[in-house]
């Protein structure tokens, strides 16, 4: 079962991927990039059952990294959508040359 | 040495004990760094008032109100104060040593400075018998020139950074020739050259005087230069700096003669020479009289320009086993002496006459270390601090009182032309005398403390020319006969020099003359203490065969050889290499023969018949003031005046050189070449810049596809791979 | 000696669908006549009859409502989102329903089969199940409210989303000073730890329990934390736009959120099914066999559980139970509403500072009395009521003074800005005698 | 019973994570996605790791996705849903590297099997069920936590707390 639960993390990892390259909408942009964060998670909870508690541990580290992120992600959407009055992540692109 | 040693004189009794603890050694050295600190905050304080007076568009003068202010009161008592503690400790500690017999050094050490590879270099101090009569030196001398220059700078707005650089400059000395190592050594050695360049420039909104200490401190790099590459090679051949490991294991690991030792003592010769102002690094030291004369005093005659004197002497060993450099450290000596005291002659500034005549005296000091006779180089060295610090002092006092009485008088001639002079004798009388006593001191007349250390140093350079193995032995004959010519002409050009400063009609400016008086107690009172040490300074090392003889009072002088014996822990081994080496010396003169009593006496009386013939020939002779006298010698003298052309020579042959060459770099390498290849990166970085920009859109969504591609690309190597 | 086996497989499965069935059909019921008990007590405390027409004492009422709701006409707002319309209640209904699960509601019951625990699933992450499930409630009020396209049924979910994940917090944080005692997430272990230290955890933990009172409450939406219904300000909030069956859900919803809180009450602060004084009925699974404790060797006492003793239990758990459910109808007909901000000032400034602290001093207590050597026990429990007690004296009459007993900003704040405002404007009119306004 | 059950969970993951990147409305991602989470958590109590399960429909499906939810609301978002997808070659371009990572990460772990890591697998797994029975789900967890990793979850703390110092500064309107 490993190498499915392994090949579904790998999938959905893919599929997060995706959206981050292909939405606009930094809330979209935010939900894939934690469901790439779920796809490990799910990897290092399936390998953690044939190596010990350390993956399950980890995993425990990356949810809190998660909701951390969370809160400053949104609060960062929140205060650019207050200045742009959108959060399509193609309308701030400061960063240009 | 053979001659200590197969003549022991008689000892005087002493209370032995095997075992001596020195009392506060690091103290000795603390005080002036103490001082330093003190009278460095105190000129802080000054130099902010002064700058905000400055600010606020006005001059501070400190002498303005009715009292001085304070920055301005408490180095008179710091400065000379912590030197005189320091003195006393070192008088203590001396009189521990004394009664102490002592063959080895004793080493403090206080904490490991630097450990990297096998260099490790302590924070450590030497006491031992050459160390003390150093420190008493710098301490002692350095002590009465604090108080004199209580007197000389009263004036001065910047007194109390005088004070900070003087007591900072005695530090370092301390540091010089108290630290137990090379390492340490040349710390001090860079801090008094860095003294030096602060005091010459002491009066820095003078362009000529900053120029002054530049050179100083230009041509001192030259020889450091030569130092570094001595202890690089010191290192190789020995893993350590420190003295004891390094003279214990020299005979050992270095040949006798051989190419590193030559080296090695060769480029300790180059460093020597840029501090002590030998030929032909000799050029700063006339220049340095720019700074304060106390300051002329203290360390361009009595202390740090002899610090390549006793850096040679400290190095006796290597130097014994370098016969090599010791003719030619013999030979610059005899050089320096012999051009130096040509060039005396010619000069008018009375601080310049002074000046060669210091670089001739090294010149002579050289002479003894290169021939061997540490203990008489060290013994002319104390003896020299005596007579050239009051020299130097008197002279002084002169132009102190000259630049007094021409600045009440509205006069702008200069305060230190003798020809400005004359006929001061009258109006200075102390200054007089005890310039006469330092005159005479030097020009080596009996029983005066010149007679006996110069005297000394000549008769061992006979001495050695005449040993059976020594492959200079011609060279050393040469040498010997320079040394006594330059002997002449020093007791002629010190004549000339009182002469015409304080003999004859005065020249000085008709409105100025009531002004001239007497220097103030508390720079009169050092110079009668220095004119008692340069009578007597002598007699702490009176030659055996001189002892009995009238002219050793016959017998009277109590302590004959005592200075031998005294350093004869320290320079034991040299002798005995040297003595392996060359053969046991010829105590006669290689060409007449003789004995050193003969030679002594004939020495004596031709300086003091050089000395009358100069008053004679001089004294009757009509001086004219400086603004009158324009008349260009011509000939040999024309060469004299100009000092043999030796900064001609550098600016020709070095200065524009590199200046044509510096040119040339900036013009040629920097612009077109360097400039060229800079701008051309920067140019590519930018354009490459820009290129690569193309791919920043700022938008996320490229960035996460350009970071998929490259976790695809790491992770097909790593799956396929 | 009674059959003390697990049970098998297959028996596993069957009875575990029998309990599942059996609790779900017991819970509907409770909450169909928690909502008659409502309208009853409300009636009792505005002193008035409530309705007693349909049945005996208006028994049958629940069922005419129910009958009603669903043969009523269902409505749906023209510009509502359709599909989330409809998720919105199907998604509120089933946490509330599922949560169930894990509560243990009477001693194990000794069978043919084997002995069979009274407890639908006894997951091993016990109290943590039920505090995920809940979290996921609000998704069905927030669509609602969104899904309406209703301005007000909007704000309602906003509200009820603000205001569950800011009690979310004060409530777990109250639980952990319970994991602290218990020392396990399992409330099977809940239990046996009460019986084990021979006092409920309400008095060792007694300023816990009324955080978790106030949270629950806050959680439920009930009153006076029902900002995303308030009648007055947002007509009904989310579920204005509902209507029939639809409507009721969000009502079946909430009773058996209340069921279930009331429910973890009793369990977590009340011993669950623990019959007082008694140790007859403890009974816990030590490796595989029941044991009612241990001796003074350590040795394990085997339990004996019969069918009687299940029978008392269940009353114990339904009678302490059907209590906290009064509880919630008393204080809803009592206490006035908040204000909104006035439910998050005390959320976030209050409870969650203080319970943390709480934390603190608990585990503190504990590590003393650990390091002391006190067995856990009654000893054990009595000190840790002490300062347990001492605490909450001290947070409710000194610390909180008018913020939780007497709403959040109560009538002392009130009358000390009265106070203030007053002493202003005498100033002001010392200040300008001719009453010009600057 | 487990297969079956993980293909199902298996299968609602995939459908939730694909409804998450093609949804039109940021509303229909979001709940997508807390299927996604939910039956995430489902797997992993098919893997032992019921505190996990429990923690992630806590934490991420009942908290972080809420806070998604509110702030979704909050700014009313969803009316520009033309913008939002990217069409035409950059498209087609994601696709092809997207099935490229996929090829590769399913190339890497098609082989994977439930031995060969450290040690025996089936040990590990026994161990950590015996370890599960004797402390408790959460204890299981809590003990390595506050003992080999305590310095890391301290950290964990303070990063909390940075980030909501930094979520008020950056969140709250500048008057």
């Amino acid at each position: 079962m490993l190498a499915y639960a392994l090949l579904l993390s790998a999938a959905l990892f893919v599929i997060g991927t995706l959206g981050v390259i292909v939405r606009r909408n930094a809330i979209i942009i935010f939900l894939s990039i934690e469901l790439q964060l779920n796809a490990v998670n799910l990897a290092f909870v399936a390998l953690s059952r044939y190596t010990g508690i350390e993956g399950q541990l980890f995993v425990f580290f990356v949810m809190t990294v998660a909701a951390a992120e969370a809160a400053v992600g949104l609060a960062i959407i929140i205060s650019i959508f207050r200045h742009y009055k959108t959060v399509n992540v193609d309308r701030f692109n400061l960063l240009k040359w | 040495m053979a001659l200590a040693a197969s003549m022991p004189g008689p000892h005087l009794p002493v209370q032995e004990v095997a075992h001596w603890e020195p009392v506060l050694p690091g103290l000795i050295v603390l005080l002036p760094l103490l001082g330093f600190v003190a009278n460095g905050i105190l000129a802080l304080r000054a130099a902010a008032r002064s700058s905000a007076a400055l600010r606020a568009g006005t001059d501070w003068d400190p002498f303005a109100g009715p009292a001085r202010p304070r920055t301005h009161t408490l180095p008179t008592w710091i400065g000379p104060g912590v030197m005189f503690v320091a003195f006393v400790l070192a008088l203590w500690n001396f009189a521990g040593l004394y009664g102490a017999e002592l063959h080895d050094p004793v080493v403090v050490r206080y904490w490991t400075w630097i450990v990297t590879g096998n260099l490790q270099i302590d924070a450590a101090i030497q006491l031992d018998q050459l160390s003390m009569i150093m420190m008493l030196v710098v301490t002692g001398v350095g002590f009465l020139i604090h108080v004199f220059s209580v007197g000389y700078m009263k004036d001065d707005t910047g007194y109390p950074r005088y004070f900070a650089y003087l007591n900072l400059f005695v530090f370092f000395m301390l540091v010089l020739v108290m630290g137990a190592g090379y390492a340490m050594m040349f710390i001090g050695w860079e801090g008094v050259g860095l003294c030096s360049y602060l005091l010459i420039g002491y009066w820095f909104t003078d362009r000529e005087k900053s120029d002054a200490g530049k050179k100083a401190f230009i041509v001192n790099r030259i020889g450091d230069l030569g130092f570094l590459l001595a202890m690089f090679l010191l290192f190789q051949a020995f893993g350590t700096l420190d003295f004891g490991p390094i003279f214990e294991g020299a005979e050992g690991r270095l040949a006798a003669g051989g190419a590193t030792v030559t080296a090695i003592t060769l480029l300790l010769m180059l460093g020597a020479a840029g501090k002590s102002a030998q030929v032909p690094l000799h050029v700063w030291l006339p220049d340095a009289m720019a700074g304060p004369t106390p300051v002329s005093a203290l360390i361009h005659a009595a202390t740090m320009v002899t610090a390549g004197v006793y850096m040679v002497a400290r190095s006796s060993v290597l130097y014994a086993l370098a016969p090599t450099s010791q003719a030619v450290v013999a030979g610059v000596g005899v050089l320096t002496a012999l051009l130096a005291a040509t060039i005396a002659l010619q000069q008018h500034d009375i601080k310049k006459v002074l000046a060669y005549s210091t670089v001739s005296q090294l010149g002579f000091m050289f002479l003894g270390a290169g021939v061997g006779a540490f203990t008489a180089a060290i013994f002319h060295l104390m003896t020299h601090a005596f007579f050239k610090a009051l020299l130097f002092l008197g002279a002084g006092a002169v132009i102190h009182a000259m630049h007094h009485a021409l600045h009440k008088a509205d006069s702008h001639e200069d305060a230190q032309d003798m020809r400005n002079m004359g006929g001061l004798k009258d109006r200075m009388r102390i200054t007089w005398v005890v310039m006469w006593v330092a005159t005479l001191a030097i020009a080596g007349i009996w029983p005066l403390a010149g007679f006996f250390s110069k005297d000394e140093i000549i008769w061992y350079t006979a001495a050695w020319a005449g040993a059976p193995s020594n492959p200079f032995g011609t060279l050393y004959t040469v040498y010997w006969l320079v040394a006594l010519v330059t002997a002449m002409l020093t007791a002629f050009y010190m004549t000339r020099l009182m002469v015409i400063t304080f003999h004859g009609q005065s020249r000085v400016d008709r409105n100025a003359r009531p002004h001239l008086h007497e220097a103030p107690r508390v720079m009169t009172v050092p110079l009668v203490i220095l004119a008692v040490l340069s009578v007597f300074g002598g007699w702490v090392n009176v030659p055996e065969p001189l002892a009995e003889s009238f002219l050793g009072l016959f017998g009277a002088l109590p302590m004959s050889e005592w200075l031998h014996h005294w350093l004869e822990p320290v320079t034991h081994d040299a002798a005995a290499i040297q003595t392996a080496a060359l053969g046991e010396p010829v105590y006669g003169a290689p060409l007449v023969g003789g004995g050193e009593f003969a030679w002594a006496l004939a020495s004596t009386l031709a300086a003091a018949v050089v000395v009358l013939a100069a008053l004679r020939a001089l004294g009757g002779r009509k001086y004219v003031a400086a603004a009158r006298d324009t008349a260009v010698p011509g000939g040999l003298r024309g060469i004299l005046a100009n000092k043999w052309y030796f900064d001609e020579a550098f600016d020709a042959g070095i200065v524009r050189p590199v200046l044509a060459a510096s040119r040339w770099c900036w013009k040629v390498v920097d612009t077109v070449l360097i400039d060229g290849f800079v701008n051309f990166v920067g140019n590519f970085t930018r354009l490459a810049g820009w290129t690569v920009s193309l791919f920043q859109t700022g938008q996320a969504n490229t960035y996460a596809f350009v970071l998929t591609l490259g976790v695809l690309l790491v992770l097909g190597a790593a799956v396929f791979l | 000696m009674h059959e003390m086996n697990q049970l098998t497989t297959f028996w596993f499965w069957v009875i575990g669908g029998v309990k599942v069935l059996a609790v779900f059909t017991v819970v509907m019921a409770a909450v169909a006549y928690m909502t008659l008990a409502e309208r009853r007590v409300s009636a009792f405390i505005q002193d008035r009859l409530g309705p007693n027409r349909v049945g005996p004492f208006g028994l049958l009422q629940p069922i005419a409502d129910g009958l009603k709701n669903i043969i009523k006409e269902e409505t749906m707002p023209g510009t509502s989102a359709k599909f989330y319309f409809v998720l919105g209640p199907a998604l509120a209904i089933m946490p509330a329903v599922v949560t169930f699960a894990v509560i243990p509601f009477a001693a194990p019951l000794p069978t043919p089969v084997g002995t069979v625990d009274m407890i639908v699933a006894d997951v091993p992450i016990g109290i943590l199940y039920i505090l995920a499930l809940s979290s996921l409630a609000v998704y069905g009020i927030v669509l609602a409210g969104w899904a309406s396209n209703n301005k007000y049924a909007f704000l309602g979910g906003l509200r009820a989303s603000a205001q569950m994940i800011s009690y979310e917090v004060a409530l777990g944080l109250s639980v952990i000073a319970v994991l602290l005692l218990a020392g396990n997430v399992t409330l099977t272990e809940m239990v046996w730890q009460q019986q084990q230290l021979g006092l409920w955890f309400v008095f060792p933990l007694s300023l816990a329990f009324i955080f978790f009172v106030i949270s629950a409450l806050a959680e439920t939406n009930r009153l006076p934390f029902d900002m995303p219904e308030a009648e007055s300000e947002l007509i009904t909030g989310y579920h204005t736009e509902y209507s029939a069956m639809k409507f009721s859900m969000f009502f079946i919803a909430e009773y058996s959120h209340v069921l279930t809180a009331s429910a973890l009450m009793a369990t977590l602060f009340f011993g669950g099914w623990d019959i007082p004084v008694w140790t007859g009925d403890d009974m816990f699974w030590h490796e595989g066999a029941l044991i009612r404790g241990f001796d003074d060797a350590g040795a394990p006492i085997p339990a004996t559980p019969s069918i009687l003793i299940t029978l008392l239990t269940l009353g114990a758990f339904c009678t302490k139970t059907a209590f906290f459910v009064f509880l919630y109808i008393w204080i809803r007909w009592t206490l006035p509403r908040f204000r909104y901000d006035q439910v998050m000032h005390l959320g976030w400034k209050v409870l969650l500072p203080a319970a943390l602290g709480y934390i603190v001093l608990i585990a503190g207590t504990m590590l003393v009395l650990d390091q002391l050597g006190v067995p856990f026990g009654l000893l054990y429990g009595l000190v840790l009521t002490g300062v347990s007690g001492v605490t909450t004296i001290a947070f409710l009459f000194f610390i909180d003074r008018d913020r939780v007993i007497a709403g959040a900003h109560g009538m002392g704040a009130v009358a000390r800005r009265r106070e203030a405002s007053r002493a202003l404007l005498a100033r002001r009119a010392a200040a300008n005698p001719d009453g010009s306004v600057s | 019973m487990t297969e079956i059950l993980f293909v199902l969970f298996a299968v609602v993951a995939l459908g939730g994570a694909f409804g998450v990147v093609l949804s039109r409305t940021p509303v229909a991602s979001l709940l997508f996605m807390v299927a996604t989470l939910a039956s995430v958590a489902g797997i992993y109590v098919l893997f032992e790791a019921h505190f996990l399960a429990a923690i992630q429909v806590l934490v991420y499906a009942g908290a972080i996705m809420v806070l998604f939810l509110f702030v979704i609301m909050l700014l009313n978002l969803g009316h520009d849903y033309r913008a939002d997808l990217k069409y035409g070659l950059w498209s087609l371009l994601a696709l092809v590297v997207a099935g490229l990572t996929a090829g590769v990460l399913g190339q890497a772990f098609w082989g994977a099997s439930d031995t060969g890591f450290r040690g025996d697998g089936a040990a590990v797994a026994a161990a950590l069920d015996a370890a599960v029975r004797e402390q408790g789900a959460a204890g299981v967890i809590a003990e390595p936590l506050f003992t080999d990793y305590v310095v890391a979850f301290e950290l964990m703390g303070l990063l909390l707390l940075v980030a909501i110092v930094a979520a008020v500064v950056l969140a709250k309107p500048k008057t």
